[in-house]
């Protein structure tokens, strides 16, 4: 991402939650980040429903043969101040299905991604505490 | 002399979901507004968990049963141990069976009620996804408090249990059972006695007795079509023989029985009602003792490399009846492991299900089976030429704008 | 469907045995008691002949409409041995049997005919029999792959044993390290 | 009745939002700079909820008691321990760990245990604070 980012960019991240054959227990957490008691509205941050309108791609699992193009199609389709974070163990380093013949491998061989977050799966907090690590990696990029 | 011919459109559905669910391919046939014909194709979540097994002893094994799926990670690694069980002659110690029967009803509360904030979030209400969701939290605090994690519980063993539960601990687990119990009456109120999810619900999605055994459907699904088939009920495992549990269909509430998507719902709330109530009983009636027949995992490994023989455990998930096949020979890992998650059963059930409904009613008949993976987000209609792109939240529109419709 | 209402598991094995004599196998009865009232969980193993394998399930089926919840199979080497899972009185409390009836196909020529016209909801295991495990099911109504991504190899079974043609898409995630 | 939330609308209005405002009620302007006060202490935190006790979190390696017996690697089902054959002493990569503490159970000399620290994320899954020596 070219440098010259507004201030206002980190302030309202749009997300977009794509889920490449995870076992859904990270999708859960995201959501569960989403409702009341953690509350990322609060920072700004809306699950959309379309890549396009998203600033963040939340990507979980890890990739299967059949998901793999259609995750890279998801990640073009995002408007170029992009960032990814990968929720979860299973798309950092495919962590209990680490050999098989139907996965390609952890994300960051598909997409760039920004923040990894650990956990299997992570808690809601953890994935705040991801969003501020970006935060903090987007600053960089402030013009 | 126009003669208009009949032509049928095309509609792919999937398979990545903003929301929460799997990523699953539906082709749907339809005719105007009716749907014709649907069909699906899975696969996109094969992580090729037997074949990765083949080079692993099973308490490995276990943590990969568990992260199958997601929601209910207790029923594999539940239906994984009956099996080893069976194969390798381990008799466990009463009060583990105890413990195991509260955790799997933890499991299905929980379960339940994330299922019953996604479908209403389905039909257009937030507020109540925002409200079960809260109850869940309640939940997820319970079962971080007695397994150490949120979602992944990790807290079965071959031969038993890892963590008791204390004399010190029970109050916290009544405690939050007695949050459920005054909550359950506002749930059954919001869900039950509201006009417009009684329009939305009432006579959409219908399975009908005879497709449900026929398709030999499984858990809520096809109890809410008045089919009588819960293995807690029909088999002793765990320590369900000791407890008096009875088949729950629609009909105890409502006396009649049309295994629409309404009976699933009050089927699901009866469920939550009828957890509750077990868990009492088995917090009451637990024994002492110790809680697992070997403590050394070192010593429970060597006797299983020995170990030879098949077995098959069932279980019943919150979404239906989980049924895994063993085969020992003597070296370290297992021959064969067969895994069978409820929801492919419950494939087949949706295409009478969904025939005949409209596009609108998608989202709520697909997610009333409470499928392990369903989804709807894109759906693409191919109109005389011209591909243009309904999105999830023109989807999700078109059924909120036929519930604000139905409540004209 | 007729509704037997005394199912109990020598009931079943002897109408199976006078039936089908010796193309029966074997069958035992396995009991596993649990819990503090020590309530059995019955499952009954039995091995059928290929050749009749078909009208054992329509005899099955007269008996009392089974609940198939999956097939299993395994890769012995020589051949490969199918289990039909079935479950008999599912709906009366602590009766339900596990009926384990499992069929072994020569490896040369993995053939069975399809029980979906019996049981429909036999449909999704019979395909993924198809695709794991190469037995080629007669009469399916729909043969498409059920798991496997449409550019998967076509003659690879990922449950056979001797399975060679699984090396060049194996991928060991942990490579990346360094 | 037509307005039957409205009860449950009013009682709502008076309670105080469930919400844990972890890290920060709303989003700081400068967020390294936030993080620099908090380490300095100048910044207050809001604590994330608080974990129960024996939480599964990041695991804690006692290098002194380990005696290299390999059991663990037995038993990990993600491959995530890695033997040090010179110094007979173990890595963890807590990017591939599942926190499933079977290495805890089956320790011998029990120098494994977990911490209830949870908050884990970095760029790279591979970094230095992500191996525990």
């Amino acid at each position: 991402m070219a440098k010259g980012l507004t201030k206002a960019f980190k302030k309202a991240l749009w997300v977009y939650h794509c889920n490449s054959g995870s076992c859904n227990g990270c999708d859960i957490e995201i959501i569960a980040a989403l409702c009341p008691r953690y509350d990322v509205e609060r920072f700004g941050i809306k699950l959309v429903g379309s890549p396009r309108h998203a600033d963040v791609l939340l990507v979980t699992g890890p990739v299967t043969r059949q998901m793999e193009d259609k995750v890279k199609r998801v990640f073009e389709q995002m408007p170029d101040p992009k960032a990814v974070i990968c929720v979860g163990n299973c798309g950092n380093t495919g962590d209990v299905f680490y050999e098989s013949y139907n996965l390609v491998g952890p994300i960051n061989q598909i997409l760039p991604v920004d923040v990894h977050v650990v956990g299997c799966p992570p808690r809601p907090e953890a994935i705040i505490y991801a969003v501020a690590k970006a935060w903090t990696k987007l600053e960089t990029l402030e013009g | 002399m126009s003669q208009t011919t009949k032509t049928t459109y095309h509609i792919p559905i999937g398979p990545i979901h903003p929301a929460l669910k799997e990523p699953v391919y539906f082709e749907f046939e339809i005719d105007g507004e009716r749907i014709v014909d649907v069909d699906v194709k899975l696969g996109h979540v094969h992580r090729a968990v037997e074949w990765a097994s083949r080079k692993r002893n099973p308490i490995q094994i276990m943590y990969l049963a568990e992260r199958i799926c997601g929601i209910c990670s207790y029923c594999h690694p539940a239906a994984f141990t009956l099996a080893v069980e069976k194969a390798a002659d381990i008799q466990v110690p009463e009060r583990a069976e105890y413990l195991r029967v509260i955790q799997a009803e933890v499991e299905r509360i929980t379960s339940h009620a994330l299922w019953a904030g996604v479908a209403a979030h389905e039909i257009g209400f937030d507020t109540v996804l925002f409200l079960t969701w809260e109850m869940r939290e309640k939940l997820m605090d319970l079962t971080e408090f007695l397994c150490g994690n949120r979602v992944t519980k990790g807290i079965l063993t071959i031969g038993g249990i890892r963590r008791d539960i204390t004399s010190d601990m029970v109050p916290k687990v009544t405690g939050v059972l007695d949050y459920l119990k005054d909550n359950f009456e506002r749930l059954r109120k919001i869900f039950l006695d509201d006009k417009t999810i009684k329009m939305r619900a009432q006579g959409a999605g219908i399975l009908t007795n005879d497709n449900a055994l026929k398709l030999c459907a499984v858990g809520p699904t096809t109890r809410a079509s008045g089919v009588k088939k819960d293995v807690r009920v029909g088999q002793s495992y765990f320590a369900y023989g000791d407890l008096n549990i009875d088949y729950v269909t629609p009909d105890t509430l409502t006396g009649e029985v049309n295994g629409d998507v309404y009976d699933r719902i009050i089927q699901r709330l009866l469920e939550i009602k009828q957890s509750i109530d077990l868990i009492e009983q088995c917090l009451d009636k637990m024994p002492k003792g110790d809680i697992t027949y070997e403590p050394k995992i070192a010593k429970v490994l060597n006797q299983l490399k020995k170990a030879e023989g098949e077995g098959v455990g069932r279980h019943e998930a919150p979404r239906g009846e989980v049924i895994h096949y063993v085969k020992l020979d003597g070296n370290e890992a297992p021959f064969t492991w067969k895994v069978r998650a409820p929801t492919y059963n419950n494939i087949l059930p949706w295409i009478p299900m969904l025939k005949g409904e409209q596009i609108a009613d998608i989202p709520i008949v697909a997610a009333s089976t409470d499928p392990c993976m369903s989804c709807t987000n894109r759906v693409g209609i191919v109109k005389d030429g011209n591909k243009y792109e309904l999105t999830k939240e023109e989807l999700h529109r078109l059924s909120v704008e036929k519930t604000r419709r139905l409540m004209r | 469907m007729t509704k037997e209402n005394n199912l109990t598991p020598d009931v079943i094995i002897k109408s199976f045995k006078d039936k089908f004599k010796t193309k029966i196998i074997d069958a035992q009865i396995k009991k596993k008691p649990a819990g503090s009232e020590k309530k059995e969980a019955i499952d009954i193993w039995m091995k059928v002949d290929k050749s009749v394998f078909k009208n054992v399930i329509k005899h099955l089926c007269d008996l009392q409409y089974p609940h198939l919840p999956v097939a299993s199979g395994n890769d012995l080497g020589k051949n490969i041995e199918l289990i039909y899972h079935f479950t008999l009185n599912f709906d009366k409390r602590l009766e339900e049997i596990n009926l384990n009836i499992s069929v072994e196909l020569p490896k040369s020529k993995p053939e069975i005919e399809t029980i979906c016209d019996l049981i429909p909801g036999a449909l999704i295991t019979e395909r993924e029999k198809q695709e794991f495990l190469g037995v080629k099911i007669k009469g399916i109504p729909d043969d498409r792959r059920v798991f496997l991504p449409d550019d998967f190899p076509k003659d690879v079974y990922p449950w056979r044993r001797d399975e060679k043609g699984l090396e060049k898409l194996y991928k060991n995630l942990h490579e990346v390290k360094k | 009745m037509k307005f039957s939330m409205l009860p449950s609308v009013f009682t709502q209005m008076f309670k105080k939002p469930w919400t844990n405002k972890f890290p920060a009620k709303y989003a700081p302007d400068n967020t390294t700079q936030f993080l620099a006060d908090v380490g300095a202490g100048k910044a207050e935190l809001i604590p994330p909820i608080e974990t129960p006790p024996n939480f599964r979190g990041k695991i804690k390696y006692d290098k002194e008691k380990c005696t290299g017996c390999k059991l663990c690697l037995k038993v990990c089902p993600c491959e995530a321990i890695e033997f040090k054959e010179k110094e007979k002493k173990i890595k963890i990569y807590l990017s591939r760990c599942c926190f499933c503490s079977q290495c805890n159970d089956i320790c011998p000399s029990n120098c494994l245990s977990m911490s209830d620290e949870f908050l884990l994320a970095d760029i790279d899954p591979y970094s230095k604070d992500l191996i525990v020596e």
